[in-house]
């Protein structure tokens, strides 16, 4: 059989030492707990491990009832965001050598949407603000082949076609955490990406509903959002543009 | 502001936009106040605090010296409205934040109102009837112009 | 498909009503604390210090306001002023001030001016620094007004 | 439409009832293509197991073929073409040539819809050179993927997603279908039949069961990558479509043919895009040569997928490897201008560099093949209508995207193709599905329709088993990474097909961690390893059967392709016991002709 392989057990990972990390994880069992509590876990690491790895490796060797999202594990899919170390990340993109591991690492949920069970959150609300905004282009020309766009056009909104939707924008939003109704950054992201684009007709429509009391106004600018976007989007300047934007009335 | 709220979402009555958008006026206002705000409030403050004496030389002579010039007047005028309006407004800003009860939005929004209003009125009242010589006072008090009583 | 698909171009916002979730969820322990860089907590303190103006700014017309009431009176109250507690609770006043004075102007410039929301992080450091200058000018001098003789 | 569009709904002992025209299973790009056919002209529901914008196809990078002839000459015959000889000739051509003559319209349509494509300097759609495109019939490589930098699926996921808010489609987002309920129909002329009357799911968030019933039923379950231990498929990608028509007794079509693609991060499987190659990108093994000039002197490292693949494992046998180990390889991207890979291939440069923290302005990046693509799956006709046998149609049940075999990537599926595949025939299911309910009736429901998935549930929930999950899911993998991939024997094979038939009983004694009815993704996790095992027994069980090399089925003790004998495609039936330990009492194997018009079997050369 061995002809037949391509050995390829990788020796990439493999020089890397493996050393025991500590994971603080915010449990929460729905229909055993009252509230949350926080559990400890040893895992043997290497430090090109992803956090997720460490949730798996938790999982599947210790406690089976870790409960978290996950799809893509390479940062496309937008399902693991989470905080780590205090902060909102995808697992998937935060790697152990990134972190402190002389001390623990604290994971735990997003903030600001409703706990379900340990690091899942509903994500219901999230995707209502979402398509509130009208997130689809609106254009009335029937044409027979593509609408033109020049790449100047098309590098205009550029960065805010690259949201995933993942939330960590939304739920690391310190205005967001008090007041749920606000739209949030991942609404008016995702909105910027329709308003600024030359073939779209709806950006009044849009202009229009994020001129409200829970819309772009409720923005604090605290950048938070920004640091959190595990696409690198400008999200606060994103929101800044719609702003100006709703200001002039017009993209 | 690090309080764990997580179901922030309650159920809110929807609210109707009005013809005249407040959240945007008030946006613009924040900023634009600010801006003159920043040249009020520390010539404001170099004068009474830094200048000369610093706080000490504070007393009724003093204000009354200055309230007795149009221009500290009208510099005085502006400072109030611009900064008790900008500081209501910025106050309901942090109500709609964290009072996630209706009522309580109510209650505080209406208490901020109210103060303002007293205030704005109080304050004027006081820049435009002041008396800097109010007569029967002792003069050692009163600023060096008033006859003296 | 039907007017009340989410499609419907509705000119005002559309309607947002949510179920109350499920189970409440329950507040402790506590998370930790997120760890916010500088744009948040330049607003943490932006907050604070407009706050704390906002409520001497109430105080401050009411006591300004008895010189309609007399001389007396005024310099009764303005003199507790003078003592050094109340004039070190005024130099946290002029300090915060400065803070929100200087980051105002740099949230303003995040919002209006193109490369603001770039150089947010450098604002804020030079919101720090100039902050810092002013009070190296400012409290010296204040010190030798409250606790100074003359 | 108003509240039809909802359909109806009741609880009926403890178990949800829903009825719609049609339900989708899935909710990647072949499913919400389907949906935005259907929605607006039939009471229409999507189920997904993960939230739309989660689904596999955002993973995809490169681009979408089709022939607009933007940037150079081109047309759609070429591009049926390649896609015939890409497929290693067992391709069926007139389902190919319906796949590049509907491309144009595919596009179009997304482009319509919103999708931000690269635009060229006039402003029309960009397009790049892809693996195996070739002008007049492998003369030269052509640019004919349209793309938005290396997100393409990203943006065809989104903008799918959009246009399904847009139009209002219903969602059941987090609940896994687990079965498909058919029923005995006894028609006017007496002939009985298994017909579906729809589907069950089990809720995430609740832990309860919904039946689903419906006239017609689209499966866009996705792949199947998961029992490969190197994958650039998403941990959710476990094939549960495709095992639950296996289960049903419905074939599977070309099973043993599974793509590996040559450029995974190494150790990780991450996908590095064909797009890095279409924009310049070069392979080399230890000594920096480019190695692919030996194999492909035409194509060079544009040659398609298979060969790159095999060309390069030859490579790191022959000792020419990288790294201490020598088991790697490099792809190299250094001579490009920093700009354009910013531009072209921002995500993936970004992968090597969180990764493996490698810098791809000025390091090659380690990459070695990774499982990426079934072949094979539910076969359909062109109408992505599922069949029965090799000829018949289950009425009211269709399958698109990387879960059909339609066939149109035959042996091996050329890049930029299946973007194209879930558009094209993700459309035609809906469209189909559409037809076919406007005059059917609904076939009624079992008597206790969740019978079937309360069964699955209660096997795994049962008892208190001794083995771990992951540990048998992890056995699997490792076996068929070691004796299913890119080169195999008829003794690899062996050995993998006995471990499974071990790990298949072993799975029956699985222990479960988490109890509870909420969120219980151990139960799932659970659940999923069957779908793996059963699939990646079908896999092997056909490629043992297949003694011939093709595309990407490498057979070391058969190195030739054999037109003669194995010219068909192959199709294994679940038959008898299905819970017997010996594959060769519960599979049997059929074979279906290729549809060959007008490209007969020639060499493969580039
Ligand atoms: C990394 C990567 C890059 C790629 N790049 C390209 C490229 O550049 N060009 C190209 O043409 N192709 C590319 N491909 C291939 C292509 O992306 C996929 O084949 C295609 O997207 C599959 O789409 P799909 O709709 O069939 O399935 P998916 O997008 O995988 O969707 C499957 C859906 O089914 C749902 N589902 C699964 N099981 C269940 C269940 N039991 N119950 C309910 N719902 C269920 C899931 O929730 C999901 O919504 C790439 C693939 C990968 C992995
Ligand atoms: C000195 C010049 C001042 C400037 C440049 C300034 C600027 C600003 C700006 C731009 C904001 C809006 C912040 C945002 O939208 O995020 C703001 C908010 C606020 N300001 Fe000022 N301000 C000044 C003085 C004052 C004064 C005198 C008061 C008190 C009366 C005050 C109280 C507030 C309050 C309470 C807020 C709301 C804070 C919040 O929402 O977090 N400001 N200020
Ligand atoms: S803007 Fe960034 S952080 Fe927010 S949802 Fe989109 S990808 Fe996530
Ligand atoms: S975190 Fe929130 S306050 Fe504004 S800048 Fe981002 S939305
Ligand atoms: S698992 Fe997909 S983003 Fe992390």
């Amino acid at each position: 059989m061995s002809t037949a392989v391509l050995d390829n057990s990788p020796s990439v990972p493999e020089v890397i030492p493996t050393f025991t990390a500590t994971l603080i994880i915010r449990r929460f069992d729905p229909e055993v707990d009252d509230e949350p509590r926080w559990q400890d876990f040893d895992v043997e690491m290497r430090g090109t491990d992803r956090i997720l790895d460490a949730l798996h490796k938790i999982k599947w060797e210790q406690d089976g009832s870790l409960t978290f999202r996950r799809s893509c594990a390479h940062g496309v899919c937008g399902s693991d965001a989470m905080r780590i170390n205090g902060r909102n990340r995808l697992a998937c993109k935060t790697l152990i050598k990134d972190l402190d591991i002389s001390k623990p690492i604290y994971v735990e949920a997003i903030k600001g949407l409703p706990l379900e069970k340990d690091l899942i959150v509903n994500m219901d609300p999230f995707f209502e603000s979402f398509k509130a905004v009208q997130p689809f282009l609106i254009a009335s020309s029937k044409p027979d082949k593509e609408r033109l766009q020049s790449p100047v056009e098309r590098a205009r909104f550029d960065d805010t076609t690259k949201c995933i939707l993942c939330a960590a924008c939304t739920s690391s939003c310190p205005v967001f955490w008090t007041d749920g109704q606000y739209f949030g950054p991942a609404a008016i992201v995702n909105a910027h990406r329709f308003i600024f684009d030359s073939r779209d007709e709806g950006s009044e429509v849009r202009l229009d509903i994020l001129n409200d009391q829970e819309g772009v106004w409720r923005c604090r600018t605290t950048f938070n959002c920004t640091e959190a976007c595990p696409r690198g989007i400008q999200v606060t300047q994103a929101i800044a543009e719609v702003k100006a934007a709703v200001l002039r009335g017009k993209p | 502001m690090s309080a764990t709220i997580e179901t922030p979402r309650a159920p809110q009555p929807v609210r109707r936009q009005r013809r005249f958008n407040f959240e945007k006026w008030g946006w613009i206002y924040m900023r634009a106040s600010g801006v003159v705000l920043v040249v009020l409030i520390f010539g404001h403050l170099f004068v009474n605090l830094f200048a000369g004496e610093g706080v000490k030389a504070i007393d009724f002579a003093f204000v009354g010296g200055k309230l007795s010039q149009p221009f500290w007047q009208i510099w005085d005028t502006l400072l109030l409205w611009l900064a008790l309006i900008h500081g209501a407004n910025g106050m309901r800003t942090i109500v709609n934040d964290y009072a996630s009860n209706r009522l309580l939005r109510v209650i505080f929004k209406g208490a901020l109102i109210a103060s303002a209003v007293v205030l704005l009125v109080l304050g004027t009242l006081v820049i435009y009837t002041f008396d800097p010589c109010p007569a029967g006072s002792p003069a050692n008090l009163l600023p060096s112009f008033c006859p003296a009583g | 498909m039907p007017e009340k698909s989410a499609g419907a171009l509705a000119a005002s916002r559309p309607e947002k009503k949510y179920p109350l979730p499920k189970i409440s969820a329950p507040r402790a322990p506590r998370g930790t604390l997120y760890r916010g860089r500088e744009g948040m907590w330049s607003w943490v303190l932006h907050r604070i210090t407009g706050v704390s103006i906002f409520f001497f700014l109430l105080v401050h017309i009411l006591d300004t306001s008895l010189v309609r009431v007399s001389p007396g009176a005024y310099n009764a109250v303005i003199n507790s002023y003078k003592t050094p507690i109340m004039g070190l609770g005024e130099t946290a006043l002029v300090v915060a001030i400065g803070f929100h004075a200087l980051n105002g102007l740099r949230v303003i410039l995040i919002d209006f001016w193109s490369l603001g929301a770039k150089h947010q992080r450098l604002m804020f450091w030079i919101v720090i620094v100039v902050w810092v200058l002013l009070l190296v000018g400012f409290v010296p001098r204040q010190f030798m007004h409250i606790f100074g003789g003359a | 439409m108003g509240e039809d569009a909802e359909g109806t709904s009741s609880i009926i002992d403890g178990v949800h009832h829903h009825q719609f025209d049609i339900v989708i299973v899935g909710a990647g790009g072949a499913g919400m293509r389907a949906a935005i056919e259907a929605g607006p002209h039939a009471r229409t529901a999507v189920i997904s197991k993960l939230y739309p914008t989660r689904s596999h196809t955002g993973a995809a990078q490169g681009g979408m073929a089709a022939a607009l002839a933007n940037v150079e000459e081109d047309n759609w015959e070429w591009h049926t073409y390649d896609t015939v000889k890409g497929g290693d000739y067992l391709v069926d051509q007139d389902a190919a040539e319906i796949l590049a003559k509907e491309a144009i319209d595919a596009v179009i349509d997304l482009e319509n819809m919103g999708l931000p494509f690269n635009r060229t300097p006039e402003g029309k759609i960009d397009q790049r050179r892809f693996g195996g495109h070739t002008r007049e019939h492998g003369k030269a490589p052509v640019r004919r993927a349209c793309y938005a930098a290396d997100r393409t699926g990203h943006m065809i996921l989104q903008t799918l997603f959009q246009n399904c808010v847009r139009l209002g489609i219903n969602f059941f987002n987090e609940f896994y279908v687990l079965d498909m309920v058919m029923t005995e129909v006894t028609d006017s002329f007496g002939v009985t039949t298994e017909q579906p009357s729809g589907v069950v799911a089990y809720e995430l968030a609740t832990g309860d069961l919904h039946v689903f019933q419906a006239k017609a039923i689209i499966f866009a379950t996705g792949g199947f990558g998961k029992i490969f231990k190197t994958t650039s498929n998403a941990h959710t990608l476990t094939g549960d479509g495709v095992g639950i028509i296996w289960r049903k007794g419905l074939p599977l079509e070309d099973m043993e043919f599974f793509q590996f693609h040559p450029t995974g991060l190494a150790g990780l499987g991450i996908l590095l895009s064909e797009a890095a190659r279409g924009e310049g990108a070069i392979l080399r093994n230890a000594t920096g040569e480019r190695f692919m000039e030996r194999y492909t002197p035409t194509l060079k490292d544009l040659a398609p997928r298979d060969i790159v693949a095999r060309s390069m494992a030859t490579e790191i046998r022959e000792g020419r490897g990288a790294g201490p180990d020598k088991d790697y390889l490099y792809l190299d991207i250094t001579h490009l201008e920093p700009a354009v890979i910013d531009e072209k291939l921002p995500d993936i440069t970004e992968f090597a560099r969180t990764y493996l923290g490698v810098e791809p302005y000025t390091e090659p990046v380690p990459v070695l093949p990774t499982a990426h693509y079934a072949m094979g799956g539910i076969p359909t006709t062109n109408n992505a209508e599922v069949l029965r046998s090799n000829t018949e149609v289950v009425p009211g049940l269709y399958a698109a995207g990387e879960c059909a075999c339609v066939s149109v990537h035959g042996s091996n599926r050329l890049g930029t193709n299946s973007l194209l595949d879930i558009n094209v025939f993700g459309k035609r299911a809906g469209k189909n599905a559409v037809e076919y309910v406007k005059t059917a009736e609904f076939v009624p429901l079992p008597d206790d329709p969740a019978a079937g998935v309360r069964k699955i549930l209660d096997m795994v929930r049962s008892g208190d088993g001794t083995e771990r999950i992951a540990v048998i899911r992890k056995e699997l993998q490792d076996s068929m990474d070691r004796n299913a991939q890119i080169f195999r024997t008829d003794d690899s094979l062996k050995e993998v097909t006995e471990l499974i038939e071990r790990l298949r009983a072993r799975y029956k004694n699985i222990a479960l961690q988490d109890k509870g009815k909420r969120f219980n993704t151990d139960l799932l996790e659970a659940v999923e390893l069957g779908f793996l095992l059963d699939l990646a027994e079908v896999l092997v069980y056909s490629a043992r059967a297949r003694k011939e090399s093709r595309g990407g089925h490498m057979r070391e003790d058969y190195p030739e392709r054999d037109d003669k004998n194995f010219l068909v495609h192959t199709m294994a039936y679940l038959t008898g016991d299905p819970e017997s330990a010996d594959a060769g009492e519960h599979i049997r194997l059929d074979w279906k002709p290729v549809v060959i018009t007008n490209y007969p079997p020639m060499e493969r050369k580039y």
